[in-house]
């Protein structure tokens, strides 16, 4: 079926990347990831301070796997090097972001890979903006297909879209990343039962396991325990990835996930990260799920963030 | 005024059936889901004809409506159905947002709904669908009122682009509209014309309308009957030029009084031109078991119901 | 905490049962319980006869369940002998219907028992009676203390009484029965999650494994595989009960299940069952799921069940 | 005219944390559930000195609602709460079922309510609460008005045995009702009585409806300013005595145009007593990213919007 080494995506970032470990290109690639993550940490943390509100914490811990995804990872239709968006996404591979609220993380990488201009970045959450609290296709933003921000929904809709793919024997992939609070919604638990049953092989769903959520540590909140032996339970290939915030990791997974695909079982992504990655006093607390920075902050945020692609 | 007979009875949803089984034939992009209802939904001749194109969901509702949401990325276009009740209540936040504010071409497509599913009673009982689906922006909400309609309205929609919910349902009931009409979203359907009265039916309640109208003319009363098979958009040219000439109103739906096409149709009156209402419709209070033909009586849905509402209205016209 | 030993129900059918699996009585004691399951079994059928419409499938499947909880194991609230209902249970084991739409054999479990007049249970399903075709506290029909039927509900009602329970320090149980099918509602995966976590360890919920849903077997229409691999993952401690018709092991089943509360855990009990069991043309099959007998297969199924009680 | 001021704003969550602390103190039964949103319910307080009387649900919105109404049976008087859309459209087959139906002294409090939650957006910002929680038999749907109705309310609720809605939100408002005020459930509270025009408004709306008539006066326009900080049961009496006298009405709610107050009172309305009405309320479309205060502009919900109402509604007087 998919052999990770033969379906180069054309246009991304790093021109090819034939992953045997230790190949010499590799690091310098990474490297060059790297750098995008920087430049998209740093449009976090001053989008949120921009309108003063919206979600720093879960989308700086995500951005390692964003980055890769849309730099690396996607197969995307693209004309003279540029990105161009259609809703049916046909031939190209699909990401619905089911935890809304990190936003601020998928319109910069949107934003960055030139989906729309890097500019729009500061209308974030302002009257009259396309970039809207919580994604939505309402308003016409190249690169969102679907509305989240209520929790649950993501991973049923991306298993519609990758049904759909499959109708249209479209053999590219649909991803979809959640939060690991939101595995508290029961949907999510109708959408995994769903999955292998129909055998939905074109799927990876990816949870950000960064073990906060409002209230507090996921564990305390509501405990859902080992996510691992429940998709397992569920009848998932489950793969767990320790350093979620390591690009050269992060990316080694998901060409590990895509040669599991096509063999009859959806495929789940248990992504350790930390919450507020790359900023160290937003780090790894669920203080910072959804509080923005103040000047001084930000101030202190920004000089622990290379800005390699220029700020907007 | 028209005279409306019928041959034959059927339920609404087997309408349903026959059109999801016409459009499997020469829609490609139909997709049918169902939520374990299968035979309730009647989809067996399409699922038999294309079994690729079915999709079962099993006894969760959620999942069903978010992954039509998805199907139409890639341009299906996904018939999601089950019960009424489920098929709203128990997915509203999902219609809402991955459905009508992601402007998704989904069909949410509901049978058994209000009191006539009859003996399963209230649990199943929905009478708020239609007030929760038109308060959704972007919905389009359609009613039928028999077998014919209902067929023609389900080939109609997967033409129409954007999100829709149509609502049917189990009992057995005459058959008085064309075979072959072609079903028009949003223009109200003049059953027939009057003078006295205005009354404003939808779905079933158009026939038991029909029969008020009969025995209104028989005491002299000129009513004119409105079938009101889209709730949402609302004809309200259709609405205000009928009370501009009767000056009265009566509405007849099976939902709850609070929350239906009553209210539509009210809010209409109050922006516009002043006439009295009354209401045909379940009195804020839940189902029951029962026989389909117990349970219009008693919840006074029956076309003396309407009779009367009719006569309430004219005596207070000024 | 709850020694399954010595806590004799009082005004039971059975006046003691020692358990000791050996003891003489015990086989007597167990006959008598089939003589009451198989007086339901007929006003099952009886019931949904008289309506023409209601679910005997599961009704009947689950008949041996109900005669044990309520004529040996639920310790209820008696005076003179005859069952007291109050809407607040205090004191008493609480058993909750989240399959609602087998209510033909709740509603017969309770008149037999003596909650309201056996005679009533000619009105099931019938215009102005208590005896919905879904159960209801609506109509204030004793015994019945939440709506079921639109399924998925049952177990979070049955956890938070079972909280009540707890914050009255009022040590009997609540026990909660449910579908198979049932179980591919997301709700119940959210009960699931939250019963573990918060400790409701005087839960006993029983699924009712009978392998049917309406639209055919359940492996077909959603298989939801290795429930047991599955209550495990989310915490519970989890039973199965391959003989779920065989009144001693259901009896016995349910003493255990007993012993294991107060654990600190919520407690699986998965019921092998036959969906129609005691009416040989019933037995095994969805189709009996919703569909009333005719006259002669109504003459048919009688014949196969003894009427010990007198029918109503 | 009386003249309100007011010397302090405060968000009508945090009246509804005050109310839980006072509760938790003195009423031993009730119960505080939470889905994962403590902070922005303000229920530290409550939690802190009642730690054993507060269930932590996780996001897990229709698990909370069903356990509610178990705990009620012991006697327990839980109080469910989330955001507005969690709280109703996510969870509306369990209230309507669990809740409503069975009876149960549910009460289900609300925050985040409306447009004015602000930044979040269109999917937090639920503008149809009040239509799907008004259609539920049985059901209490309160939208108290500033800090002090809402604490005021919070406390009235426990003692009332019955299914509640009590919504409230997040901006901060003019505190401008007493500190020492018992709540009345139903009954309409008049604010300032008029002749003109009765302006019926319902939450923060009463406040911009305070405002719109000092404006009127100054332009020598008499209205009469009603509070409908309950919307079911509706206190049709006093609607009707004010239509009586006014002969033309405006409704002001922070609520989809379709299936709120306005409709509601349409209906009393086109039933008994003819008048002209006109809406200000959200104009059938989704909400979206902004400030409480440009939002309110944007989508009509300001004092001004109500002025221009009321003298719409005059110029229709017969
Ligand atoms: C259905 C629903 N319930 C509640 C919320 C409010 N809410 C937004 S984010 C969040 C916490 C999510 O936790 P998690 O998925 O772990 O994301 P993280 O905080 O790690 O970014 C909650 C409760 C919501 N958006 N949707
Ligand atoms: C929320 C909801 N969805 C759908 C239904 C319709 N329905 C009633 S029973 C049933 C099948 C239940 O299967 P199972 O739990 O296995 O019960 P059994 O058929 O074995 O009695 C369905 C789909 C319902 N009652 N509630
Ligand atoms: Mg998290
Ligand atoms: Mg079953």
């Amino acid at each position: 079926m998919h052999d990770p080494y033969h379906d180069r995506d054309s246009g991304s970032l790093i021109q090819l990347y034939y992953a045997p470990i230790k190949n010499n290109n590799r690091e310098m690639e990474i490297e060059q990831l790297e750098k995008v993550a920087a430049q998209v940490r740093r449009d976090i943390v001053r989008m949120v301070h921009g309108c003063q509100s919206g979600h720093p914490g879960g989308s700086l811990g995500c951005t390692d796997l964003l980055v890769a995804l849309y730099f690396e990872r996607m197969k995307l239709k693209e004309e003279d090097g540029k990105p161009v968006f259609d809703m049916d996404g046909k031939g190209e591979d699909l990401f619905f972001l089911s935890n809304g609220h990190i936003s601020p993380l998928l319109y910069s990488v949107l934003a960055r890979k030139g989906y729309f201009p890097v500019p729009e970045l500061a209308t974030f959450r302002k009257l009259n903006s396309r970039l809207q609290g919580h994604p939505t296709p309402h308003e016409h933003l190249e690169g969102i297909r679907i509305a989240s921000g209520s929790l649950g929904q993501g991973m049923s809709v991306a298993i519609g879209a990758a049904l759909s793919k499959k109708l249209n024997k479209d053999d590219s992939l649909v991803y979809v990343l959640m939060g690991d609070g939101e595995q508290q919604e029961g949907q999510v638990w109708e959408a995994a039962m769903f999955a292998p049953h129909h055998k939905v092989d074109n799927l990876i769903a990816i949870i950000d396991l960064n073990g906060q959520q409002i209230d507090g540590p996921t564990a305390k909140v509501m405990d859902n325990r080992d996510l691992g032996a429940k998709y397992e339970a569920f009848g998932w290939e489950v793969m767990e990835v320790e350093e979620g915030n390591d690009m050269a990791a992060v990316v080694k997974a998901l060409y590990e996930a895509k040669s599991k695909a096509g063999h009859a079982k959806p495929i789940m992504i248990l992504l350790h990260t930390g919450m507020g990655y790359g900023v160290d006093f937003m780090m790894g607390s669920h203080k910072w799920h959804g509080v923005a920075p103040n000047d001084e902050q930000l101030a202190a945020a920004l000089a622990q963030l290379e800005e390699s692609m220029g700020d907007y | 005024m028209k005279k409306y007979t019928f041959t034959e009875k059927k339920d609404t949803r087997s309408g349903f059936g026959a059109g999801m089984h016409e459009l499997g034939q020469k829609n490609p992009n139909v997709v049918a889901l169902c939520a374990d209802l299968v035979g309730s939904l009647k989809l067996e001749p399409f699922i038999k004809e294309n079994p690729e194109r079915f999709v079962q969901c099993g006894i969760s509702e959620a999942n069903m409506i978010s992954v039509s949401a998805g199907l139409t990325i890639g341009g299906k276009i996904p018939f999601a159905t089950t019960f009424a009740n489920f098929a709203t209540g128990r997915v509203y936040d999902q219609i809402r947002q991955s459905v009508a504010y992601s402007g998704k071409n989904v069909k949410i497509c509901a049978s058994h709904a209000g009191l006539t599913l009859g003996e399963d009673g209230a649990t199943h009982q929905i009478l708020e669908d239609i007030g929760m689906m038109k308060m959704l922006p972007g919905m389009t909400v359609i009613n039928p009122c028999d077998y014919n309609q209902t067929k023609a309205a389900t080939i109609a929609i997967a033409d129409y682009d954007g999100p829709v919910y149509l609502r049917f349902g189990r009992p057995v009931i005459p058959i008085f509209t064309d075979a072959d009409q072609v079903f028009e979203i949003g223009k109200a359907w003049m059953v027939n014309e009057g003078t006295d009265v205005s009354i404003f039916a939808t779905g079933h309640m158009v026939w038991e309308a029909i029969q008020a109208g009969e025995q209104l003319e028989a005491e002299g009363i000129s009513a004119e009957i409105i079938n009101i098979h889209t709730i949402k958009p609302l004809d309200e040219e259709a609405i205000l030029k009928s009370i501009a000439k009767t000056r009265c109103a009566v509405t007849a739906e099976e939902h709850n009084r609070i929350g239906g096409l009553g209210d539509s149709v009210a809010q209409v009156i109050v922006k516009n031109d002043l006439v009295p209402q009354e209401y045909v419709a379940v009195n804020d209070s839940f189902g029951e078991s029962g026989t389909p033909a117990q349970l219009m009586e008693k919840y006074g849905l029956t076309a003396a119901d309407i009779v009367a509402a009719a006569k309430r209205a004219i005596a207070k016209k000024k």
